[in-house]
């Protein structure tokens, strides 16, 4: 083979590469299209009324899943599968806020915390790296995080809508989980600051709950809460 | 092309080449020791930062023997490494080798600080033969202040409010320290001022919340928080 | 200030816990292996490099089996690294600990081509388990136009006058190449051209250097150089 | 010790370390001039005559030498002994131009490499660690590539005035330093780079020795060096 | 031709260009004054009194935007209309800093988002690229967002002057704008990024609202603003 | 004149220029050893019980400005009157420094803002170019809007000790300050950047006094203020 | 118009000018190829023999001009003719590049400076802003700039192919070009900045015919070439 | 005075500034005209006829330097005359060139280096800072460093015109400014690169002189050049 052969080759290579990144950026927009429609769906929770109708909300949500579901599953045909972390990057982002709109669904369903496996199955892919495209474990991490944040949030407007047994269960919720982060030995990498920042959700919500305390409201909540959950 | 002839060989016996032969020996055994350093370096640096998450999960939970143990087991660890460490540095002067330690030395040093703040049991910094530079030092101590700073956030998120002023005493005292010392230290000293100053500043704005939120207290609903106090105490000691 | 009820603890055992604590197994076992081979790609870049300087040493003075021997031993060496490397990754996408390994990969590559350019007796590239991808293979050959460059310059300081004109040809197909690529490759690729190009003008300034001086020849003296010439072959042949 | 106490004794101590550097940077310039002194002296062989009295300006030289022992032994007072490598980058610079001045001196009058010892007498320092203030090896060998590229200015001047010995002789001294080299293993850092240029000063006496070659001058020279040596 | 006088034709050309360019230099000079000024003025909402001559501050801005029609005017005049987009650059931050000020002077009077087409009608420019000078789509955009900060910061100050009922019309206004943002798909990156801190707006809003909530000057407020509105 | 002599002549006045330099170092090294204890003096007002000594730690400063003016009447001496800027950069830094510090203690003593005139008469220099060491304007206004900062952060800490006025004086003082920049067209780049910086301040000190009108402390504060003022 | 009507009516327009840059952005990847595609080709001329075959490498390139202006004539249609400048930076590289290519191939034919009208022409463009899609006054300038560089590496490589004649006929081009920019008054940076580059490649060649000369290899050139060209 | 006259009168002070840089700026512009000009005269000189002209281009050249004290005066009627190193960094460019420039003709005219004073006197200002708009000490060496590389181009150039015995006065005008320059002890970073240059100059000079005496020309030039000059 000659240098400029193996040069054309070289090419042909390295745009059948360009050629996968520019469809897996196809796909991947389409699922931030999805997310970003899933994620202002349940913002409505936010705001006033939209506490009511969560279970409406979570259920719309689940059919967004489906739509999410066969993006992953196009996405996954467009490169070769034991190359996940060569294209990694690609699609980290957005897998990170599906896990989070899967745990925020799963969190106003149950009030737990959807496990790895869960969101996999959610996602249509799998928890374990051997058995194919699978969701990367700081990824999963990542949008847990991201969950925390929004709970800091939710309780906040749980208040404002007059709910306030809702901030005592978050409390309990976000300190399991921030005592679950402490676990690990984070390096100096994106997680770690992010997770500096659950400290942040962490005293926020305990502001809450302090707010309410000293005003009597959590024994009130507990009692009225017990009914409405 | 025209070939022309190669020049003669040089005598591969020459004093030159003998010198030259010695040199590439010294060369190479200062490059190996380096690289032995440096991984030494890493390794340090990596326990190091996992002792600290330990001593944070302690200082969280403070449930016991079992982290203080995994504690000492991982120390011994970090010992051991800096040990090697001085023993590749016996006879040498260790400013030669100082960018390949430096990072595990601070990172060392923040890690023994944070533990004798926090743990009585065991103020006296460790005795290892090897010397510490003033600048590590100061260094370890800034990115100290970094790790106190997330303990004084978590101390109020755990309904810990007296932690966070006493650190916001410390930190400040750091700070001023700092800025006394100013532009007089080397370069990577005063470029941590500016996050030690936003550190301090996150302590500050802490204790404010604190203090602000505080401040309802006495109007609203006064009896029926010394209650809820009183409720919560009681529970506390049925716990312990 | 004011102490405050701390917060209940969380039970150790319950699901959230255990699974972070799977979590943290996880992460450490993914955050070791990094590390390891971190140190792999560290000691196959400095033997690559090392093997290098030999061959150049054997270029200069092909006397003899004891460089060759010596570069077998440090080939070895480096191969049981790679060796290394792969074990480590058996099982694993090797593009996750991509950023680990690609420094001593890259100069492995260039040392092996290297050697292949300069030694017949080794051709055939070693069969070990690593995937290289294409950009590691793009840079490792740029790299190595660098060491072709610094061979060409030492060639003509040695009398060598073909070999120059022969590199120049090669690396004017490998420039020709890079061109050919141009910015359709990832940014590392096409950053390498500025430095391939110097390094090609270097060698065609030296072939122009070359032709130029050689074309004083048949006017001045002509004769004496041809008698010289012979001289010089005679003792070449007297040395041989 | 309160920690504003603590911070006072840091500073007096960086202090210190800033008087001792402020002390370093005197010497240090000293030195330089009596270098840039030195230099001027011995730049005179590249012109016309100066090849002549080549033998009047080593000993002069050699006088010079003379006050960079004693620049250099008050440099040494400055510092505590085995610190050495903290104030390293002061010297550095100054001394792998000492290490030229003297190998080129010791070129000129004897035609051969100055040794890191013969150096490290020259200059009244150690060539060994563990014995004092000594001769880093890198700065030894950065000093003589130095004299590297001064003999081929030099070669190139010989011939403009004349002597054409001067070069063949520059050309075996020079391969045999270039072999020399080549047995180490340096890293990618300056001295590597320095290292490559010597590759561009045997190119050029290599064409100096041709173009005498093709003349015939080089047998003249052959000739009529023997006696002028 | 020969080639010099085709270099000084080629000079022309390039004077002609940059005097195009210090003549638009100097009408957006004057433009940046005019909106300092206007910004200076409504700055004033912010303290205590301010907002009780919310009118008359809003009539004073309108007046200011008379100066700007007639500066606009001016600038147009300046360059070839087909050229909008090669000179673009120079007066982009004044026309966003315009947007904003319009934008916020509709929302004092109307509490309604200004329309890109009311925009370019107060600022005297077409909405229509085709029509002429007109109002970049990102450059309304980008107005836009440093409105919801500014209201951010009204909110606080409002409830400081003793005004519990705007923060709460506020946080309806910008829910109503972060959830049109979300309709976006933003690849323009500086207004990505300046969308993110939109989040830390909505927030900070939200918490304002809380704080009234808890303390139950929400209702004290919708009380005593209705008749204020 | 032969041009070795013209040479000898030229380094005659370089070394007098760097001895100049020299020089000026120094005395700017003094001033800067007097100026970091003025800071970690002053930084005690941040401490909570540093509130009630301002009054003497004012005159603590007051004290060490003396020694400032004797430091800048020996840093005059150092060079000739008109060449000012030549030599800016060196002081420039320090003097800005300074000029905050004098601001500061103005603002503690009187809670007004110091004029450039008596910013010079404190520090023993010029207020006017002609007439000598001066203080350059955009070194004044640098200085100002480290103030800023410094305020904005003391309104914080005053709250934590107590002090529930302060930060309500601060805000007004803040403000005034703000509309005084936007009268400025700054062209200097970094000036500009950093007032940039001052709307950062003016924000964090509106959400202090924010946090202070809803829990009423304000009413509360300016009772008490009143007569502490 | 509600607000997300409004939002929805605003994405409509950003989509419209995303799937123009996507468009151009294919359209530019195209020219890129062909113009790789030329220069491999119209590198040859370095090689050994490439110098001979010189008339048949510019006749293949002029081929792929008919390519390029296929191209180019779709990259046109891509976008209304106005917003040249709103889209500018797409084209604005590879445009340069062509016309190096364009005047490099001009040169080898006829060895004279190609005209912007030329280029323009060559690529099936327009040389006046006025007419359309057209050639940017800098972008021509730069793309000759290019051919300065080029010529420099070709003097250099004839001599080595033996073509003695060559040089000096660069040099007197070369030196037309440097006066020809003198002429400029150049603002724009980047080309500032390339210009300045020109100064080596004037004295790169100059040192070839210098190196010519001495050998008397010039007068031999200039007869022999004589007759070739 | 109120914060906000304060500031006013700050921004008059700040607005004159601005003003006086404007003007200085269209002088400068209007210098580096005139300096293009002459440099095109001069560069002439590098090209085959061009040495035979030398007179006469020195002298048109010494007309242009009538325009440039024309300029040059009118630019310091622009700023107070103390303030001369507050706005140095506008003309201190176009000052070197001109330097440059000067030395160049004096050199073509008398082969002697020009002295500081007699540059000043050329363009018609001050060589003693105390007098006046002067000649930067700094700025001067600048410009003869510029002369330095322009005659290592000469050198290449007379060779090729044939003019042999140029190069070696050239080689022993570039040792005296070699030994003159290595009397100065520079700190000043940009000058003390610009003279690490020189080494070059000097270094390409010997070699064009020794191509010269290997070849036998040298003296061919002597003899031929005693008569020329
Ligand atoms: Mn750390
Ligand atoms: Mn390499």
């Amino acid at each position: 083979m000659s240098v400029s052969e193996m040069f054309i080759a070289l090419q042909s290579v390295l745009t059948a590469d360009q050629d996968i990144r520019e469809e897996i950026r196809r796909e991947v927009q389409a699922l931030e299209q999805t997310a970003r429609e899933m994620l202002t769906l349940l913002q409505g929770v936010h705001q006033g009324p939209g506490l009511q109708d969560v279970p409406k909300k979570c259920q719309k949500a689940r059919e967004h899943f489906g739509t999410v579901r066969t993006q992953l599953e196009s996405l996954k045909t467009k490169f070769p599968a034991d190359q996940y972390y060569r294209f990694h990057e690609h699609w980290r982002f957005v897998l990170q806020r599906l896990v989070f709109l899967a745990a925020f669904v799963v969190y106003l369903e149950s009030e737990s915390l959807v496990t790895r496996e869960a969101v996999a199955e959610i996602l249509g892919i799998e928890a374990d790296r051997e058995r194919g495209f699978h969701l990367d474990i700081e990824d999963y991490l990542s949008g847990v995080l991201t969950l925390a944040s929004e709970l800091a949030r939710l309780a906040v407007n749980s208040v404002t809508a007059g709910d306030y047994s809702r901030p005592l269960r978050i409390s309990t919720f976000i300190n399991e989980l921030d005592s679950g982060f402490r676990l690990l030995n984070l390096k100096n990498d994106s997680l770690r600051k992010r997770y500096d920042g659950l400290k942040y959700d962490v005293k926020k919500i305990e502001e809450v709950v302090y707010d309410l305390s000293i005003r009597g409201l959590n024994k009130e909540a507990t009692g009225g809460a017990g009914g409405e959950k | 092309g025209q070939r022309r002839e190669e020049k003669e060989n040089v005598n591969p016996s020459s004093a030159v080449m003998v010198s030259f032969k010695s040199f590439q020996l010294e060369l190479d055994t200062r490059h190996d020791k380096y690289e032995r350093l440096v991984k030494l370096s890493r390794d340090i640096t990596i326990e190091s930062k996992r002792t600290i998450f330990l001593l944070h999960r302690f200082i969280s939970a403070p449930n016991g023997g079992e982290i203080l143990n995994e504690s000492e087991v991982k120390l011994d660890g970090v010992r051991r490494k800096i040990k090697q460490v001085a023993q590749e540095l016996i006879g040498e002067d260790m400013y030669q080798f100082h960018r390949a330690i430096s990072p595990g030395l601070q990172e060392y040093l923040q890690r023994s600080q944070d533990f004798s703040t926090s743990n009585s049991h065991d103020k006296q910094p460790h005795t290892c033969s090897l010397k510490v530079t003033p600048v590590d030092y100061l260094l370890g101590v800034a990115d100290l202040t970094g790790e106190l700073m997330r303990l004084c956030i978590s101390s109020v998120g755990n309904g810990d409010i007296d932690t966070p002023f006493e650190l916001s005493q410390f930190l400040r005292q750091i700070y001023d320290g700092f800025t006394f010392i100013g532009n007089t230290g080397p370069y990577e000293v005063s470029k941590k001022l500016y996050t030690l100053k936003q550190s301090l500043a996150k302590v500050e704005n802490a204790c404010y919340t604190l203090k602000v939120r505080g401040s309802e207290i006495p109007k609203h609903m006064l009896a029926d928080v010394f209650s809820t106090k009183t409720e919560l105490i009681d529970q506390e000691e049925g716990l312990s």
